[in-house]
């Protein structure tokens, strides 16, 4: 199987599902709607993807992204697989179920971004405290104990990207910006 | 002949004092940690009358097994170290009654002189006589204890696997 | 006084509750402060007597928001902090780190510069592998095969100090090549270490391998079935050891792997032993490519042209490297502009312990410390 | 007997017609032979901390202690002792002062006691008991007592489990061993000290070997040395200490004068177990001598067999701590089994097999004596036993 075949067999079975997709060297990659995202991923497994390299968020500032880099130990093929979600309430279904792997990945992104993961079978916070308010890796995320960072040098005369805002300005807030999103109640460990 | 006397002395009243702790005590791991010290001054009194062979048994299975057993027992048993065991229960009287008893028998033992409880001969070593004594005359006595200890081994073990 | 006393648990809390008549269930708690959990990890242990029914891992204690910190830095700012992923291989660190910025930029590195990265990130498993083994030794009671890995791995930090001046933290790789290039006379000296070491292997055997006190204890413990293994993406020697002959350096070569002979070795009992023999073998083997990529070391360059700030065009890498834990990732995402805009690291230990739970299942309290051992955690990289 | 009772009984004569009475004088000569003994252990243990370290430093090729007192570090332990002694006394506010403050006398006294029937020349024993052998067993059975204590007194968690796992482990294995050691006792027919280096000091086996207890009973003296080993708490047998698992175990909220006590009844603990297996199956201060110049042949000998004992005494101890650094730590559930699914049986079996020779005839008594050192043999093999990979390979 090819990377094309396994493209071509993608659009056809989801179709307007997928906004978006290449095929670039070994790697097919392709954006996919959070509706049809588990049975992309479960259709991508069934292809040979059995070995989810890698989960990640993504803040776009407009919308939240969440990323699945697949491969296999069958073919030397990869699999790209991105998933906007909207930044209020984010939602999207877990691939616990698919993949163990996606355990402590989707725990990981909950914790950072706040994307919460529906029918995941421990959802709590997991590098940070289970008390922590907001998710750092968002990037309007703010935080009073953030050291701000003086940049120097060439830097200063470069202009911003676009979307990227300072995270904090030079002096400290004197109250952090609480988030949106309430905080949700994790479950306790029994 | 005094020395050996006050040894006497001095060992039945540490014997009776580590005693009266296992009784009275209201923890139950001192109890059982003053009961090891009861079992050494017992063994003590044993090397008086010159039965070192039955003193060092003693310290080995009594001191050396079985109260260590009986602290491992109450250590893996949840917090019972932590609460007040009760000295006094409803039996109270009874028992009182059935030591009282023993104390008379003994006493009138000892005053009376019975034949059995006159001092032993004078042996060179004891150890041989008593390996003797329990594969020959006792024999049977002593097979009958080794099944007794046996089944109640097996009781234990049955006891243990309840399911 | 002594009524209230009883044995309270001191940095542990314990939990009896009755499922029914005739099972106990208890929790025990094991760390943060703990000598064998390599760190601050808490393990919060269920038992069924001596049986272990399911484990709770509570990572974060060293979280510093890294991903945060990168975002926030340009692309060679970040490589100091790479280094404190995994801080008992740096220089894979480093070099997972350079290798995902020349894919964003498409940036062809010098052979010398390659073949250098190779020889001090292989030597790095050899040290990370070293280490692992001392206190994997020291875990089970054994405490003279610490002092001999901690006298091998003195003279490979010996050679890193050389070359960069440093002896944990080096940030030596830069993007497109290497800070700087051997120093004279450190080819032979490294040549010396590989003819030192090499004897030294055996020794390690009659120590730990051929000891049947050492073996009791790790055959048979901590299985982690080949499916299993595959379905938590467990990587490295933990997913060599459960039976899948699967090394990025051989399936997905970067760099200069595919110029070398190696075997990758993998052991199909799935357990505690195999990830042992695992490891065994790889420092073996990082001896063997050490040896030809020093044969083969090119001269010229060390360092490709680089702008003075690196802007890679705007898109987005997953690349992945075999560190000695397994398959580090970084998940790049460029806006064009001089910092990341997003930096993910998939670090292998922090995959590989999220298995944990499954290899715990079913094992006796006594060969926690064990699995957890031949799991290799460096919390550094787990917490992030 | 000559020597020393010589002595006491001149001595003895001589307070007598002072007018002392012999209480007195009974004291006195008690308070001597504790101080010496007590001495001794304090020197000895000493020197086998420093010893230890030494021994391990080298295993491990590096150079341990070397700066104290110059010549390799000898003073080292005399300035930890120092500095144990000067360093503050630390009760837990939770502990039970009173068995905390006990339990590590208890121990002490339990290994201090032991010293009493060791046969440590020709004639030089503190009191040559009938039950000697016995006596040494149950004194030493007492140590896991204080061990109980400290580890419950102290309020730890760790400390508890060290004391069950300890108490579990003491009780196991002294099975084994007091059978094991019934072997020279049937041999020789005696439990005196004694009396049992005097049965191995005649005779020989073979005509070339000495008459050392050893050779017959061979299975005997690794069953007990296995056992001495669990006794100790040493590698690999240390679980009640276990630094990776449970910190320290039973000591663990113990420090300075207390802690130092732990330690050296732990090294006087181990010299005890040494002295049985040298008395039992080394032939104690048996051995080869030659009559110094201008000393008499009783001084001479008793000068030899004191040297005979100390070397063989600290050869088995240099093989324990030789053992401690070498082995991986094995698990509870498989010390346990090791004791009762293989030691108690082969100690059962060489039980068996010695009464056997003692009642069999000549020809009997050969084939049962092979039986025994095949036993012997096939055991410390089966120990030695070098693995190979049971995992197989996979290729990539």
């Amino acid at each position: 199987m090819t990377a094309e075949e396994i493209l071509g067999q993608i659009q056809q079975r989801f179709g307007d599902a997928i906004s978006a997709a290449e095929v670039k060297g070994p790697e097919v990659r392709a954006t996919v709607k959070p509706e049809v995202a588990w049975e992309a991923c479960r259709f991508l497994r069934d292809a040979g993807f059995e070995y989810l390299n890698c989960l990640s968020g993504v803040d776009w500032t407009t919308h939240l992204e969440v990323v699945y880099d697949l491969s296999s130990l069958q073919h030397p093929l990869k699999a790209h697989l991105r998933v906007p979600v909207g930044r209020e309430a984010p939602m999207i279904r877990t691939v616990t179920d698919i993949w163990s792997a996606a355990n402590w990945h989707e725990r990981e992104c909950y914790d950072l971004f706040g994307v919460r993961f529906d029918g995941h079978p421990d959802h709590r916070r997991i590098l940070l405290p289970e008390d922590w308010v907001g998710y750092p890796l968002r990037k309007d995320y703010a935080d009073e104990r953030m050291v701000p960072y003086t940049e120097y040098g060439l830097e200063e005369k470069l202009p911003r990207a676009e979307g990227e805002k300072p995270a904090v300005k030079a002096a400290p807030r004197p109250a952090p910006a609480k988030p949106a999103a309430p905080s949700p109640e994790a479950p306790k460990p029994s | 002949m005094e020395i050996k006397l006050a040894f006497f002395y001095i060992l039945a009243a540490f014997t009776l004092w580590a005693a009266g702790v296992v009784v009275l005590g209201k923890n139950i791991v001192r109890a059982a940690v003053a009961l090891i010290f009861a079992f050494c001054g017992v063994a003590g009194l044993y090397v008086l009358l010159d039965a070192e062979f039955l003193a060092a048994v003693q310290v080995l299975i009594y001191v050396g097994g079985i109260t260590i057993l009986l602290l491992f027992a109450i250590m893996l048993t949840s917090r019972i170290g932590a609460t007040a065991a009760r000295v006094v229960n409803d039996q109270v009287a009874l028992s009182a009654i059935a030591g009282a008893g023993l104390l008379a028998g003994l006493c009138y033992a000892t005053l009376q002189g019975i034949p059995a409880l006159t001092g032993p001969p004078r042996l060179p070593e004891t150890s041989p006589f008593l390996g003797r004594a329990l594969l020959t005359t006792y024999a049977l006595p002593f097979e009958v204890v080794s099944v007794l200890l046996l089944g109640g081994m097996v009781g234990a073990i049955v006891l243990a696997r309840k399911e | 006084m002594n009524e209230t006393h009883t044995p309270i648990p001191v940095g542990t809390t314990v939990v009896v509750e009755r499922t029914d008549e005739t099972m106990e269930e208890m929790y025990v708690n094991m760390g943060p402060q703990h000598p064998s959990t390599h760190g601050v990890l808490r393990l919060m242990l269920k038992l069924d007597g001596e049986y272990i029914t399911d484990c709770v891992p509570y990572v974060g204690y060293l979280h510093r928001c890294h991903e945060k910190i990168g975002e926030n830095r340009n692309y060679t700012q970040v490589i100091p902090y790479t280094d404190r992923l995994d801080y008992l291989a740096s220089m894979s660190m480093n070099f997972g780190y350079v290798q995902a910025v020349e894919r964003l930029m498409g940036l062809a590195v010098p052979p010398r510069a390659e073949y250098m990265r190779v020889i001090l990130a292989e030597l790095q498993r050899i040290a990370s592998h070293l280490i692992w083994l001392g206190t994997f030794g020291l875990d089970l009671g054994n405490f003279t095969i610490f002092i001999y890995c901690f006298r091998e791995r003195e003279m490979v930090l010996d050679l890193f100090e050389a070359v960069s001046g440093q002896r944990l933290n080096y940030s030596f790789y830069r993007i497109g090549g290497m800070a700087m290039d051997f120093p004279d006379g450190w080819v032979e000296n490294c040549r010396g270490f590989l003819e030192w070491f090499k004897p030294r292997l055996p020794e390690y055997d009659a120590l730990m391998t051929d000891n049947i006190l050492f073996r009791k204890r790790v055959e048979g413990v901590g299985i982690l079935p080949t499916r299993t293994a595959v379905e938590y993406a467990a990587s490295g020697p933990v997913l060599r050891g459960s039976g899948v002959a699967w090394d990025l350096r051989r399936n997905d070569p970067y760099s200069v792997y595919d110029r070398f002979e190696f075997d990758v070795p993998a052991y199909d009992s799935c357990d505690v032993w195999a990830r042992y023999l695992v490891r065994r073998q790889e420092m073996a083997q990082s001896v063997r490519i050490v040896e030809q990529a020093l044969a083969q070391l090119p001269a010229g360059e060390i360092q490709a042209k680089v702008p003075k700030t690196i802007k890679p065009p705007a898109g987005q890498v997953y690349a992945r490297t075999e560190s000695p834990r397994g398959e580090l990732g970084f998940y790049l995402v460029s806006d064009g502009s001089p910092k990341p805009y997003r930096y993910k690291v998939r670090s292998p230990a922090f995959v590989n312990l999220s298995a944990l739970p499954e290899m715990l299942k079913g094992c006796l309290v006594a060969d926690c410390v064990a699995v957890l051992g031949s799991v290799d955690i460096v919390l550094g990289e787990v917490d992030r | 007997m000559m020597a020393f009772a010589d002595l006491v009984q001149r001595l003895y004569a001589l307070t007598t017609s002072w007018g002392i009475p012999y209480v007195v004088f009974a004291l006195v000569v008690m308070t001597i032979q504790v101080g010496v003994v007590i001495a001794y252990i304090a020197v000895a243990a000493m020197f086998l901390i420093w010893w230890e370290r030494k021994v391990s430093a080298h295993i491990q090729v590096r150079f341990g202690p070397m700066r104290v007192g110059g010549w390799h570090g000898w003073a080292q332990s005399i300035a930890d002792g120092v500095k144990l002694l000067l360093k503050e006394d630390i009760i837990p506010a939770g502990a039970d002062r009173v068995v905390f403050v006990l339990a590590p006398m208890v121990v002490f006294a339990a290994s201090l006691a032991a010293y009493v029937t060791i046969p440590w020349g020709p004639g030089l024993i503190v009191r040559d008991l009938n039950i000697g052998i016995l006596y040494m067993v149950s004194i030493s059975s007492l140590a896991v007592v204080g061990i109980i204590m400290a580890g419950w007194s102290s309020n730890n968690k760790y400390s508890v489990l060290g004391a069950i796992r300890s108490a579990a482990q003491a009780v196991s294995y002294e099975v084994p061993m007091v059978v094991a050691l019934l072997g020279p006792v049937m041999l020789a027919g005696t439990m005196s000290m004694g009396k049992l280096v005097e049965a191995q000091a005649q005779g020989s086996w073979l005509g070339i070997l000495p008459g050392w207890f050893v050779f017959p009973q061979l299975l005997g003296f690794l069953i007990y040395f296995t056992c001495a080993l669990a006794e100790c708490n040493r590698l690999p047998f240390d679980i009640p200490e276990a630094e990776s698992e449970l910190v320290a175990g039973f000591h663990v909220e113990y420090s300075g004068m207390r802690f130092a006590i732990f330690f050296l009844a732990e090294y006087a603990n181990m010299f005890v177990v040494s002295a049985i297996a040298t008395t039992l199956f080394l032939g104690g201060w048996s051995g080869w001598w030659v009559r110094l110049p201008g000393l008499s042949p009783e001084l001479s000998q008793g000068l030899f067999g004191l040297a005979w004992f100390q070397g063989k005494c600290y050869f088995l101890i240099f093989v324990m701590m030789w053992l401690r650094w070498t082995l991986a730590r094995i698990r509870v559930d498989q010390l346990m089994d090791f004791s009762w699914k293989i030691l108690l049986p082969l100690s059962f079996a060489n039980l068996v097999i010695t009464g056997w020779v003692l009642v069999a005839g000549r020809q009997a008594r050969l084939v049962a004596l092979g039986i025994l050192l095949l036993l012997g043999l096939g055991f410390g093999l089966a120990v030695r036993g070098r693995g190979r990979a049971a995992a197989g390979v996979v290729r990539g």
